[in-house]
């Protein structure tokens, strides 16, 4: 219950269900970083400029002043290293939280993602324990050029010994978040960085979400939708539309890209026998191409029409505004989609 | 050098401040996108090094690149328009400001990748060494790009194969909000040339005289055949990193006293105290910049963006 | 025509064809280096051991006595570096082809694959040309272990702007690696470490063969079986038992993950209307679903069952011998899903 | 150091030798698959410096790890039944040669990715820090090493932090095939950490009693919280790089001028001519060790493969 609301207003029919402060997706992972290093003394972050300042999103701002240098560790720009010492302070226990400024520089401590953090456990038979988080925003369209724009979280969920979460809403990015630190596993928690001004509905207590289970966003019965990070918004302005000639489109949420949860992706597919995959990153290789087959695995009996993807086009992404925005799948794109199924 | 040189390098440092002035202004109406790294206060250092330059010398940068791109001769039109995404930019509207190239004038742009450039220019260098010409690469990148694997590899490498190539660090202090002290182990970074026994120095790069010389001398050095050099030229950003720097990590005194070193006022004042020119000349030349900044503006905002078939061009070359 | 053999066994009825050379991968791909040196002298060869070592897996032996260390350059343990000049070298005009000892070591090296080779020429407006192959040996199966066994193509081939190749055969080998150092564009070539000793028919004669083009392996009319590179090999071996069923399978070598030429594989598909997808990577995100998804999508009329993907368990490969043989896919695998698509 | 420490020392160089021929002879037949990198030649280094090393100094090593196994007390057995691959090896058979770790015993491995472990060595050194304790991190690594990018990243920061690591340089003159001035800028390593401003020394790798001594002092100045600490051991291995190595990069003379300064011959003339211990004790030792490998060898031929199932654990916690 919101103690900030007033007892008579809760009392409204309107707000008869429990009211949310709708905060940022940034406010929301601040939140839980914060709520998490207050939790745990083992909890602190580390990356270039998330400290004095404050995060180049401002998702860390404040937390310099709070918490100190100890635990908002300023770091030279040395990708290796920062996701190479975050993986030896968690073998000693600690729970780091590194920041890779955005994802494409996750490129330069690849080695250590996905050789390192996601294989040490199993190599020494089990005596390791690796609980870190990676928190790193990506995505395109900021007119940030090639080799700062990418949305490759596919790659990073093709490696067994990494869980890779990526979030659409403030609620679950909160809730995530504060899972991904209480686990025991090294994570790769991927934000969206023209999603951090969102606002959702979050829950003022606390609470987790658990980092392996899809969900449906949006209820519907004609199309299932499947999607994820920034493209849950596009995909929801392309429902409403779609919503409008009385199409109803169900929209599930992946959530997290390894595990990969298929069963809510199934149950629905298995209502609307239809299905569009919508990603960021581009199509080959990509989620959809995962999601899609899995579908036909799973459910091929119930497939009536060929499943469609919606991704972004092949190309290295441009400066310019208007050659990005048409690499990038526009809501449009997802309407075309969602009709070609039906 | 004679006058005419001279007056080319005013030209050259005060075009540089007043495109990127005027380009803060263009960023803030939203004609610009994306990432604008200043180089004001650092123009000494690429245009120094630069003006000493041979053409047959490959030159490569960081995303900082406004200066070197006008200093290698790329027009304010062209680099304008780039940074307003047009097909008349250098770049044909697709690189942006952190990514002005001139295949044909030798110079390799404009990276964004912190440090992935160094690689790139060993290179580079070894392009020239294995056909056994006398280009020297000149290779610019910041402070805290010396902090990133990709510096120690690129570094080692061009001394085990004795590489034409000059190392050039930009040390304006600081790495976004992180300052040298907090970031690498040491804070004069030509100390970091030790490791790899590569003859150093250091210069002031406010003075662009100093770098001109400093970069005849190790040119020459590097081009007889002695292998790299590496160069720490000091220097002061007086802008934030980019567009939108809260600047928490610094307080408005040391930015203050830096611009009492103003690169081009010391300049200016040499060129006067010299009696190199006169102050008529060089107001001359600031009203030529003026005119052919605010040309360059106009160009730019006159050219066509890209045609959107060019999204799918230049992917491969085959 | 070979003129080592003697013209009267030549004219006899068993080799009335063209005689070809059976040779190992190793020579194919040696043979393919050491021509293009000969024939360009911007042509080198660049990375660890490659020189007075003679190569790690002997593809280079010999190479730096003849060519001298200025065209054989071995180069200290730095993956970024070794990349990225190869990058500046193709810049200048020089046609370096850059060996990664294996291919896990890509990673030490991801930003300037993904990130450099892939993109510069895009964000530069054309202005750059980077003629550049990167020789590198991948697969499991030698119990080397977690970080030495992987398969990671796919991760490679999400990148628009690279080429990636991965022959199966030694005469691909040959012919797609001097396409490979001829073309103007950086080329992921992608050898199995366990495939270097195997024997094949190599023409004697010059030649060279499209690094876009995926082809019939062996023929058949009941399924269509795509794979690549070391599974190809273990493909054809369940393609042998399975004929002896009576099932005659058809297997398309895709010998290119990116561009990828889904014409063969679909015009096999609507003649057997089944498909089973072979790859050694882990399933997620791995190749079989791309293949599969563009299946559905570009034949979706023709299925007649579900498609089915052999792949890698997904575990980080272990040493012990029995375990890793479990992970990797077998011919049993590729029979059973065989039978399964019937 | 008494009596006892002398000949545990001996004891277990000898034991490292033992294994690891017997080891070699186990690959030839078979047994043992994969890489095997032999640590022979090199036992003083890790010897040495381990034994001055206290319990709550972490350790960790690259993919040649069969000495530092034994020397934190990992059992022959342990390390014999991980060489072939068995359920009861230290790391379950998942690991094999190159991945033998035992976290009980502070000891992180065993790591295959040249250099991948000196950033995961700053961190265990920071475990230490953030929590107040006195543990100093031990990372050992080869000359070859120290020119990939992640020695760089991961020996600044161990500065910029003041981080309680020392860093040892195991100089056995080749990385693979390439000797370390075809590789490295400098010849000397230590000469590397001059670049970051740390303490450094170099000492005669062969030479046990040297090493130990070596380690106590560093290990002391880092305990006492000056930060890291810089050594470079100069040794040589005897064998290939790894099984199947075809040695062109070097003269058979040049190893047998350095066999004469075994470093298990050096130690026991040491021993012997100190009259630490008598011939006839250093025989024993000898023995034991020749039982302990045969038992070892033994236990490891006897015990189970791991169960299948074990193919699906250990690759999360949760
Ligand atoms: C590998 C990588 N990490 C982080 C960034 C983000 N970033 C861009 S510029 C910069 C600071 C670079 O500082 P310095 O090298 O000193 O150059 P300066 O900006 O001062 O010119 C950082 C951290 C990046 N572009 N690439
Ligand atoms: C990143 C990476 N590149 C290449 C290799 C292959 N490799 C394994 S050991 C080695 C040589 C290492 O030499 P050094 O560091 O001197 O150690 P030494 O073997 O002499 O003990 C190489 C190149 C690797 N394992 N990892
Ligand atoms: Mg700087
Ligand atoms: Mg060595």
């Amino acid at each position: 219950m919101n103690s900030f609301i007033p007892t008579t207003l809760q009392t409204e029919p309107e707000i008869k269900e429990r009211v949310m402060p709708r905060i940022t997706m940034r406010e929301a992972i601040s939140q839980a970083l914060w709520e998490e290093m207050e939790r745990d003394e083992n909890v602190f972050i580390m990356g270039e400029e998330v400290g004095v300042w404050g995060g180049t999103y401002a998702v860390t701002k404040g937390f310099y002043d709070h918490f100190g240098p100890k635990r908002v560790r300023d770091t030279p720009i040395a990708e290796a290293a920062i996701i190479g010492a975050a993986i030896g302070a968690a073998l000693t226990g600690l729970r780091p939280v590194a920041e890779l400024m955005t994802i494409n520089f996750a490129f330069a401590a690849m080695d250590h993602i996905v050789n390192e953090a996601a294989k040490l456990r199993y190599m020494f038979g089990g005596q390791f324990t690796i609980p870190m988080v990676i928190r790193t925003p990506g995505g395109g369209g900021r007119q940030l050029g090639a080799t700062h724009s990418q949305t490759p979280d596919a790659i990073f969920a093709h490696f067994p010994g990494l869980k890779v979460v990526a979030p659409g809403t403030p609620e679950d990015a909160k809730g995530m978040l504060k899972s991904a630190i209480r686990s025991d596993d090294p994570i790769m928690f991927i934000e969206h960085a023209t999603l951090y001004q969102v606002r959702g509905e979050v829950p003022e207590e606390e609470y987790t979400i658990p980092l392996d289970k899809a969900k449906i966003h949006r209820p519907g019965s004609d199309v299932t939708l499947v999607t994820y990070s920034k493209m849950l918004e596009k995909s929801t302005q392309a429902a409403e539309e779609l919503a409008k000639d009385g199409i109803e489109v169900e929209i599930v949420d992946l959530r997290c890209l390894r595990p990969l949860d298929m069963e809510p992706v199934l149950a629905s597919f298995k209502k609307t026998n239809r299905a569009v995959i919508v990603e960021e990153g581009w199509r080959s290789y990509g989620v959809g191409a995962e999601v899609s087959s899995r579908i036909y695995e799973g459910a091929f009996d119930y497939v009536d029409s060929p499943i469609q993807r919606v991704a972004q086009k092949e190309v290295p992404l441009p400066y310019n505004r208007n050659l990005e925005q048409m690499a990038l799948p526009q809501v449009e794109d997802v309407i075309k989609a969602v009709k070609e199924v039906l | 050098m004679d006058k005419n040189e001279y007056l080319d390098i005013y030209h050259q440092m005060v075009l540089i401040r007043r495109v990127e002035e005027r380009a803060a202004e263009l960023y803030q109406q939203g004609k610009i996108g994306g990432f604008l790294h200043l180089y004001i206060g650092q123009e000494a250092v690429s245009t120094g090094l630069i003006s000493a330059r041979k053409p047959q010398d490959p030159v490569i940068t960081a995303y900082r690149d406004h200066g070197v791109a006008i200093n290698v001769g790329i027009s304010a039109k062209q680099v304008m328009a780039e940074l307003l995404g047009k097909a008349t930019g250098i770049s044909k509207g697709k690189g942006g400001s952190m990514h002005m190239a001139d295949a044909d004038k030798n110079y390799w742009g404009g990276h964004a990748v912190v440090g992935a450039h160094l690689p790139i220019a060993a290179g580079l260098a070894l392009g020239d060494q294995y056909r056994s010409t006398d280009g020297v690469t000149i290779c610019m990148f910041g402070d805290g790009a010396t902090n990133i694997g990709f510096f120690h590899e690129a570094v080692n490498l061009s001394k085990v194969w004795n590489l034409p190539v000059l190392w050039v660090t930009e040390n304006n202090k600081y790495g976004m909000g992180t300052s040298i002290e907090r970031a690498s182990a040491v804070s004069e970074i030509r100390q970091k040339a030790e490791g790899y026994g590569i003859t150093n120095a250091r210069v002031d790069g406010m003075n662009v005289i100093e770098v001109r010389q400093a970069a005849e001398e190790y040119l020459e050095h590097v081009r007889s055949g002695n292998g790299p050099f590496f160069l720490e030229a000091v220097t002061y950003r007086y802008r934030g990193h980019s567009m939108g720097d809260p600047e928490r990590y610094r307080q408005k005194d040391e930015i203050e006293k830096w611009q009492q070193e103003d690169p081009i006022g010391i300049f200016r004042t040499f060129l006067l105290k010299e009696k190199i020119a006169a102050s008529e000349e060089l107001d001359e030349v600031e009203e030529q910049v003026e005119v052919e900044t605010q040309e360059a503006i106009e160009f730019a905002e006159a050219s066509p963006e890209p045609a959107p078939e060019e999204l799918f061009t230049h992917i491969y070359a085959d």
